[in-house]
């Protein structure tokens, strides 16, 4: 069972990792995109933060469910809907389910991204980050190495979704700046125990 | 980066505030939202929202009035407007015979009028939409997001606005929407790049002496650069383009949109529009209606972009001629 | 130069084309001359005409219509039109009741209008004329060519417009005219310079990080030049001067314009308009009219400018709110 | 008596001189001015040039008034109307007394110049060419050198009249371009022997 305040820590992290790579998710964005996701992600941070202070969490799904509509109305562009749809989803799972496995609540969570975005993996998106993650969290054995691995995967895919779609082959050789930043999800999750519960 | 701004992050709080004031005989803002919504009496008709990200004014705000949108979502520069705000807008637009929306064809903006419909069904207003996809400067193909909305955008708000207040019912604008938007093509061209405020930087690099064509209105890249050449090459080409995709025949009934980026003075559109008419008076085309000035700009980017829109029925002439009170048609 | 353009000499002859086959509903060129004429109905009012060197789009042209001009007359590049084309565009607006020149106060406009009106009065037809000179930053002494003429023109237009409409005496308008006129103050400021086409480089050279108040439309130096600074802060500078002009008192009325220099997007002008409108706020000044966009333009100038007219009869009011049907108002 | 076919030789020299020195011109007139002097009076010139071929002049003052007619048409900004009413009173001095003398029939020029564009001397514009020309011109005392040296002499003046006012104390230290254009048009009258006459 995946405890509130571990959760709770989790999001504190990934704020901060928003925060902190603010300049380098929208230069990944720049290459190939419109070069504003990590102004997009940290407008999202700031607000998630403010909200978070607000009130005690008890249970998860609320915690969840404030992020995921933090996320949808602060974020803007296609990642506001994709991660505020993630983390929605999550928040449902977690309500019909208090002890979600945490691979069910992040399968929920791509269930959610891939009904919003209609991106199959290997399209240069967040869910090429997603799926192998779940994958491993699944068998146990994800590490910040294969998070960061998985990143670095989506370089050589050729965008078929997203504004880097317009690319087309020139969109080849950049990370893709969603997956980068759900990278940081991952990592965060990883450092504040999530997955050890 | 030299600009007339503030807080780069502050810049579409008050701009919108500064428009709401300029014309707040015409518009007002909903309150904690970037929504600008017009003034007029509502009259049972069904409401017309658009939006986007911001920094193409003078699109969307500017095309709120009578005649036209019911309201218009200011998203942060260059990022699709939240569900929320759209809801808002949504809400405030509706008379009762539910809202229609026109949505620029990005993924983001897409998602997030749709999440904004489905929030709307939730609280029981119908909203039906038409995603406007007019640049043909894309492939347009299951490898891509598929085409742009650009400056037809303006066309299908000043059709759909007149039909609108006509009183045609959601059924009918949504059928007159797909057609005209399935009517509709532009492409554009770039000299300089853009420069968000909030990036502070230049969108993309290009030679003193080079021009891009089929720029997107976000800086998104275009599909050949070349020398700097006379208007009257550039012109030749986006016809040259044009004519591929429609296959016109002479006495074919078009409306014209020559519209600027956004530093592109009236100057050099004009003289665009003069290469553009000897160009389309050799195909033989009946040009019903034109215009020609600063619609759906990118900030601060130099260039132009050229629109045709096919005239399936002439009661689409008649719409875009109908009058509106807005601030920019 | 990177422009949109053919051989930088036929500019303003190919724009002039461009523009009245975009607007051919409404305007007209009359033969062998840069004159853009209204295709309205005559009815016996007193004409308006106006003019100057091109490179102010949408001014003059994009004024002429019902409840406005009657012709434009179009200059090359920043140059004076000639006193047979103003007169060709005198002819065309008589009805028979005279015409009224608005000229701006540069002295090779005031000397061209004069030797048309000159050439006019040969040919019986009576003419009148204001010259505007609204431009605060230049000091009003006889050791200058006086003020400039800028942005307020166009509201003169607008005001002596609507009233020939209604039906105004050539010596009414006159009357009303001067009255405008000496209400009338306008300031600017430049980001960049212009690049006039014949001339193929920037009128002046202004450093990355620094920006110049006062500066003309055609880049005449300006007053002060400082280091870029917020909108906050170059809208107080320009409030402050107009301020000092007017001496105004809690609860006066004024119409304000605030004007794009050609390549300063709305997104920008929007901002610098919440300033103002604070500052204006602390002053308590009843804004009784406003309006915000490119008007009177410097091609592709980046700055903006700032107009208050002090409302002294309702009646302006009524006529700067009166329809009208031109490309630009 | 001043010869129509030495006139007509001044004219022409005064058209090359004027497309051979349109840049200088301008760049005189960007300096304290909005830099199109050049480009005004080359029009002009191009203009006249074509006028000129189109007959055979046989008499003084059809020929210095189609000229006037030219400048007052096609140069535009100040210049056209000054240089236009000089040439269209001295085609009126011309009539009014076919063996006016040259200084007579400039000081009628310089009457309409200073009628038109009501500038004094020390104003710093062409009228500070005229005034000591016509002077010279009288006492048979006109020498190139003088033309030059008048045109370099408003170097120091502030200007008073004109775009170059707005400069104020700035115009200080520049030539006015009207004084040099007209400086070209006195230099070309001595070239073609008008003075000798
Ligand atoms: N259809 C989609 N499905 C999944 N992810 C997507 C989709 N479209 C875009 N993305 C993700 O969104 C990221 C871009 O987000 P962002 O820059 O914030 O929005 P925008 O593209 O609107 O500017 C991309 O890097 C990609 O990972
Ligand atoms: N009022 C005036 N009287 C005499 N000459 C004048 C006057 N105003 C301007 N000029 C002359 O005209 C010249 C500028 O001409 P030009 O550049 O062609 O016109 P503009 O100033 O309209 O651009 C000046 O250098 C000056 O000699
Ligand atoms: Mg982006
Ligand atoms: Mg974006
Ligand atoms: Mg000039
Ligand atoms: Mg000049």
């Amino acid at each position: 069972m995946i405890k509130v305040e571990t959760a709770k820590k989790w999001l504190d992290l990934f704020i901060e990792q928003l925060l902190e790579n603010k300049v380098y998710l929208s230069e990944l964005d720049t290459a190939i995109g419109d070069g504003d996701h990590g102004n997009n992600m940290a407008r999202g941070a700031t607000a998630l933060k403010e909200k978070l202070a607000e009130k005690e969490y008890d249970n998860l799904t609320d915690l969840l469910k404030d992020t995921g509509m933090v996320m949808v109305s602060k974020v803007g562009g296609a990642s506001g809907p994709l991660y505020g749809s993630a983390f929605i989803e999550m928040a449902k799972a977690a309500k019909n389910d208090e002890q979600v496995a945490l691979a069910d609540l992040l399968q929920a969570g791509l269930d959610g991204i891939q009904k919003r975005g209609k991106a199959a993996q290997g399209e240069k998106t967040m869910v090429d980050e997603w799926i192998p993650v779940i994958e491993d969290v699944q068998n146990n054995q994800l590490t910040t190495e294969k998070v960061d691995e998985y990143v670095e995967k989506t370089k050589p895919i050729k965008a078929t979704k997203g504004r880097a779609s317009y690319l087309g082959e020139r969109s080849i050789g950049h990370i893709d700046p969603g997956a980068a930043s759900s990278g940081l999800l991952f990592k965060t999750m990883l450092k504040a125990g999530v997955a050890d519960e | 980066m030299k600009k007339i701004i503030n807080d780069p992050s502050a810049v579409v709080d008050e701009m919108v505030k500064g428009l709401v004031f300029a014309y707040d005989g015409l518009v007002e803002q909903l309150p904690d939202t970037n929504v600008v919504h017009r003034k007029a009496d509502k009259n049972g008709k069904v409401g017309l929202v658009s939006g986007g990200g911001s920094g193409h004014e003078p699109s969307h705000a500017g095309f709120v009035g009578k005649g036209m949108l019911s309201a218009a979502v200011c998203g942060e520069v260059f990022t699709s407007p939240t569900p929320d705000q759209i809801l808002e807008a949504i809400k405030a637009s509706d008379e009762g015979q539910g809202v229609f929306l026109v949505i620029k064809n990005y993924s983001g903006d897409v998602m997030n009028f749709e999440m904004a419909k489905d929030l709307a069904d939730m609280e029981d207003i119908k909203v039906e939409y038409v995603v406007v996809d007019d640049d043909i400067a894309v492939e347009d193909s299951t490898y891509t997001a598929g085409r742009r909305g650009i400056a037809g955008t303006v066309l299908v708000h000043k059709i759909l606005g007149a039909a609108a207040e006509e009183g045609a019912s959601l059924e009918e604008l949504k059928a007159l929407g797909d057609k005209v938007v399935s009517s509709l093509k532009s492409i554009g061209l770039a000299l300089s790049p853009a420069t968000n405020p909030e990036v502070g930087k230049p969108g993309f690099e290009i030679g003193a002496d080079e021009i891009e064509f089929g720029v997107g209105i976000h800086g998104e890249p275009g599909y050949r650069r070349e020398k700097l050449q006379p208007s009257a090459s550039l012109a030749e080409e986006l016809v040259t383009q044009l004519k591929k995709e429609f296959n016109w025949q002479s006495g074919d009934s078009f409306a014209l949109l020559i519209n600027g980026m956004g530093a592109t003075p009236l100057m050099e559109q004009f003289v665009f529009t003069n290469d553009v008419h000897h160009l389309l008076q050799k195909e033989e085309l009946d040009l019903a209606f034109k215009k020609v000035g600063d619609y759906m700009t990118s900030i601060d980017m130099e260039g132009i972009s050229l629109t045709l829109l096919k005239i399936a029925d002439s009661k689409w002439l008649d719409y875009l001629n109908a009058p509106v009170t807005t601030i920019a048609w």
